[in-house]
């Protein structure tokens, strides 16, 4: 199990977002999360990537109860976390190499084994010739494509996509979730994606959930 | 440099194209009164409490080299010379620069990106007319308003210090102020907060309105608003030394 | 009458419209459809002189809209009106007040001459109830309307709507796109929609322009059987393919 | 009498925040090419404005004291020593601290408040890296050497413009002019720690406003910025009276 929430819940203010939410995700599982903006899909992957703790609940990521207060404990666990953020949280003061090495070089690789990993990496994602250009002089496609992608390089065990196909015409979206659907093939990681819609992601991952009042059911085909 | 050049030039034709519409005068009341109510009051706290601190750092300057002169009851007369046509213009106009054009910058970028502006232009309304012209009356207005109320705060603050400090009687210190030629002192303060409205308004306007589309750009954009603007407070302020002593 | 002929648009290296020719009779309604990136936007705003076209021409009445100065586009502009994506209402505004206000800036009639027009205009779009509200307080798809409403009371010819339903969910976008439609067939609006909602343009769409490398494709949707959509006029199958359904007859 | 509690909150907020970027201080050294890259834009960013509006200042100041005294008393040889210490114990620190906090304060708020709204923050948590390390940590290193430095510079330069000034204008020569009678040590002092205080309020309490953002976007990236202005230049304001009125205390006399 690399991911299990048990009645969980989080609350910001008097604002209740999630209210007793269980799920659980697999190694090699491939599980969306749909609902309207706002009914705290952001809130549930933020929670699993651990940057946000929960208001009660079990909360187990990669097998552990997140050790928030312990800051060398908590980082070795992130290194095993990729999340792709809905505003992409690209890295201004980096270029688009840089993007995709910073968390590398947290985990302790060696530039060498860095460019080796980074730099087939840019051509898959087209971004080769790209590679010294910062986020703000590459067009919109290309940053969500470099978010997606530093996600993938980090190999982590746990991948989180915030929306990722938000804004993409029908074809677009098709193609981001199948590269994201074959990079799990590849390395038997547990995703979860999160998206405002049910029809972007409907018959391409393994289960198909939907959060409305702060819990998770399935979808009705 | 050649940035620079290029701003300016862009400014100054921003000033000739919204000061068309005063002769004949073409004002949108409605904005006008928006940003005269919304931007006047909201600087309104923070810069009386600046002006305060400044009078009285006035007064613990210049009292302190005037006493070395040896003359204590000189205290107001220098403080309040400084005060009303110097220091006081200069300080309220940077802080209102920060809060006020600043602002400004911030909202007309924000109205670029979200692409309100060209919106309006698509309506037929003309952007420096209905946005630009209105915000450089209330700015001077505004200034000179704040101006008179933040001199006033000062030289409160000054009288304080120097009873405090130099045992100088209150009464004594705003006779002294008020003896020599207050008025002229305080209308060339006004004045000048004038054309320090003006200036800040439309510097702030340029900025705000060269936001294109990044969200980042209106960082940008308020940075060099109160960068310029501060810049051409010490411009107009030298000019306007300039003129007296031609005068 | 918008009539495009031979028009590009490159934004460096990168070709982004390559001889597009394009004609939109009086009254019409085009989608104009591509993938993210592809240019459909840049199209929307060539035609409407949002952006200017490196060659080309574009005649709107008659009216050469590549190279006209500013104030003629202004002209332009204010009889085909552009929505934006973003309602870009003003936030310091009321409904009433956003809806009135190229009215009262134009100086169009007396006030009370205003306050009819803007009461018609808040009833066609559907949004009387908001009047006295500020835009913040409205669900973005009322915002959407009172944009709609506010180019409405320019009383243009035509309307171009840059993705409508964008950022709406499924019942607000399909209420959007029948407000369009309605508003279009009672005015006699010539109206462009900017668009990738399939289900939508699946819907409602009879003429659908597709751009991609650069190029159009003009295809006609038909609704012969009671199952399906008959596309003509797309003879590489792209928009087929785009809007993931084939072509039955 | 909002805006005083937000001022109470904010002077808590700057000294836990300050408890935490000193604890993450020495991580710094971990990243020099951050260290080198605040620098450069706390640091020759503010350059050429600074000295600009020193110089003016200088002329200024000269020229409406000199032309008011020969009103009264037609004797300049003393204005250079007066022009001197009121440059160093006032005007220039709190010009210093008004431009760093216009140049810097926005710049530092847009930029924390843009990485909020952007994820970028979450990000580099998730990256395994301490945002008050990574980012607020050099910004406070590189602001403690370059305020200092820009102080002086600036002095030297509004009193170089105000001697000019002095000799063309009203022939004053210099060596009558460059009298340091009345300024004392620690007038010199009190410059020191004005610049020094401004060095530590300006990003710390810049980096603060940046932080205090919601996630709206472009809306909330403006609105950091005004306050990175305002509420540094105000602190500038408090802690320049503060140390005015301590040396004032301290050596009582002129």
């Amino acid at each position: 199990m690399r991911l299990k929430l048990a009645g969980v819940s989080k609350s910001f203010g008097a604002r209740r977002v999630l209210d007793g939410l269980d799920l659980v995700v697999d190694a090699g599982e491939l599980v969306a999360v749909t609902g309207q903006s706002g009914s705290g899909k952001s809130v549930l992957l933020k929670l699993a990537a651990t940057l946000l703790p929960a208001t009660s609940g079990r909360v187990e990521v990669l097998g552990v109860t997140p050790p928030y207060a312990d800051r060398e404990a908590i980082g070795a666990l992130r290194n095993r976390l990729g999340m792709q953020f809905q505003n992409l949280g690209l890295f201004a003061f980096t270029d688009v190499y840089g993007n995709l090495a910073f968390s590398l070089t947290k985990i302790g690789m060696r530039d060498e084994d860095i460019r080796a990993r980074v730099d087939p990496a840019l051509e898959t994602l087209g971004l080769g010739r790209a590679h010294d250009r910062f986020p703000d002089q590459i067009s919109g496609g290309m940053k969500r494509r470099l978010a997606i992608g530093r996600v993938l390089v980090k190999l982590p065990e746990l991948a989180l996509f915030d929306d990722p196909v938000a804004g993409l015409d029908p074809l677009t979206a098709e193609r981001v979730l199948g590269m994201i659907a074959a990079w799990r093939d590849e390395t038997g990681a547990a995703v979860l994606i999160a998206s405002p819609d049910p029809d972007a992601v409907r018959g391409r991952v393994d289960r198909h959930l939907v959060l409305e009042d702060g819990r998770l059911r399935p979808e009705a085909a | 440099m050649r940035g620079l050049l290029s701003h300016v030039g862009g400014i100054t034709w921003l000033f000739f194209r919204a000061a068309r519409y005063a002769v004949p005068l073409r004002l949108e009341s409605r904005e006008f009164s928006r940003i005269l109510l919304h931007f006047g009051v909201k600087s309104l706290p923070l810069v009386l409490l600046t002006a305060v601190i400044t009078g009285a750092l006035m007064v613990l300057q210049t009292g302190a080299v005037v006493e070395l002169m040896g003359a204590t009851s000189m205290v107001g007369w220098a403080s309040g010379v400084a005060v009303l046509r110097e220091v006081g213009p200069v300080l309220i106009g940077v802080m209102f620069s920060g809060q006020v054009g600043s602002f400004n910058a911030a909202e007309l970028g924000l109205m670029k990106i979200t692409e309100q502006v060209e919106a309006l232009s698509g309506l037929g309304v003309d952007p420096v007319r209905f946005l630009v012209f209105p915000r450089m009356l209330a700015m001077m207005l505004m200034l000179a308003v704040l101006t008179v109320y933040g001199d006033l705060f000062a030289l409160i603050g000054g009288s304080i210090v120097s009873w405090g400090m130099f045992d100088l009687d209150p009464w004594v210190f705003w006779q002294q102020v008020l003896l020599p030629h207050p008025v002229d002192d305080l209308l060339e303060g006004v004045l000048k907060a004038v054309f320090f409205g003006l200036n800040i308004s439309v510097v702030s306007c340029y900025f705000g309105l060269q936001v294109e589309r990044d969200p980042w750009e209106v960082g940008v954009a308020v940075n060099r608003s109160v960068v310029t603007s501060a810049m051409g407070l010490f411009v107009i302020d030298y000019l306007f030394a300039l003129a007296r002593a031609g005068a | 009458m918008i009539v495009a002929q031979g028009l590009r648009k490159a934004y460096g290296d990168n070709l982004v419209l390559d001889s597009v020719e394009l004609s939109i009779a009086d009254g019409e309604l085009v989608y104009l459809v591509g993938q993210s990136g592809e240019g459909k936007t840049v199209l929307g705003r060539c035609l409407f002189g949002l952006e200017r076209a490196d060659a080309g021409s574009v005649r709107i009445d008659g009216f050469e809209m590549v190279g006209a100065t500013p104030r003629e586009l202004h002209r332009v502009r204010m009889s085909y009106v552009y929505v934006f994506q973003h309602p870009t209402l003003f936030d310091s505004f009321t409904v009433e007040e956003n809806i009135a206000l190229p009215l009262r800036y134009h100086r169009t009639g007396s006030e009370a001459a205003v306050l009819r027009q803007v009461d018609r205009w808040l009833e066609l779009a559907g949004v009387t109830p908001y009047r006295r509200a500020y835009p913040s307080e409205l669900p973005f798809g009322a915002q959407k309307k009172v944009s709609i409403a506010r180019a409405l009371s320019l009383q243009p010819k035509g309307l171009i709507l840059d993705e409508p339903t964008t950022g709406l969910d499924r019942a607000t976008a399909d209420a959007l796109t029948d407000l369009v439609l309605q508003l279009h067939a009672e005015l006699k609006l010539t109206t462009v929609l900017i668009s990738h909602d399939r289900p939508n343009i699946l819907r409602t769409a009879s003429r659908v322009a597709l751009i991609t490398g650069g190029r159009l494709v003009d295809a006609r949707l038909g609704r012969p059987a009671a199952e399906g959509i008959a596309i003509e006029g797309d003879p590489d199958r792209i928009l087929a393919r785009f809007l993931g359904q084939g072509p039955v007859a | 009498m909002r805006w005083l509690g937000s001022l109470v909150s904010s002077a808590v907020d700057i000294l836990a925040l300050l408890a935490e970027t000193l604890r993450s201080l020495k991580g710094v050294g971990r990243h020099p090419e951050r260290l080198l890259a605040e620098l450069s834009s706390i640091g020759t960013g503010s350059l050429i404005f600074l000295f600009a509006t020193a110089a003016f200042m200088g002329v200024i100041i000269v020229f409406q004291t000199a032309t008011q005294i020969n009103k009264a008393i037609p004797d300049l040889s003393m204005l250079g020593a007066g022009f001197i210490r009121v440059m160093t114990a006032e005007m220039i620190p709190l010009l210093t601290g008004l431009m760093v906090s216009a140049r810097v304060g926005s710049a530092i708020s847009s930029e924390v408040a843009s990485m909020v709204v952007t994820e970028q923050m979450d990000a580099l948590r998730l990256a395994n890296t301490d945002p008050t390390e990574y980012i607020v940590a050099p910004k406070l290193v590189a602001s403690l050497v370059a305020v200092p430095i820009l102080g002086l510079v600036s002095l030297a330069t509004g009193i170089t413009a105000g001697m000019l000034v002095g000799w063309i204008v009203f022939e004053i020569h210099p060596s009558t002019f460059l009298n340091f009678r009345y300024t004392y040590g620690y007038h010199f002092l009190s410059f020191c720690l004005k610049l020094l205080s401004f060095a530590v309020l300006i990003p710390l309490v810049s980096v603060i406003e940046g932080f205090r953002t919601g996630r709206q976007g472009a809306f909330s990236v403006g609105q950091a910025a005004t306050r990175g202005v305002i509420m540094s230049s105000f602190f500038v304001f408090v802690a320049d009276l503060s140390v005015s009125l301590l040396e004032r205390g301290l050596w009582g006399a002129p």
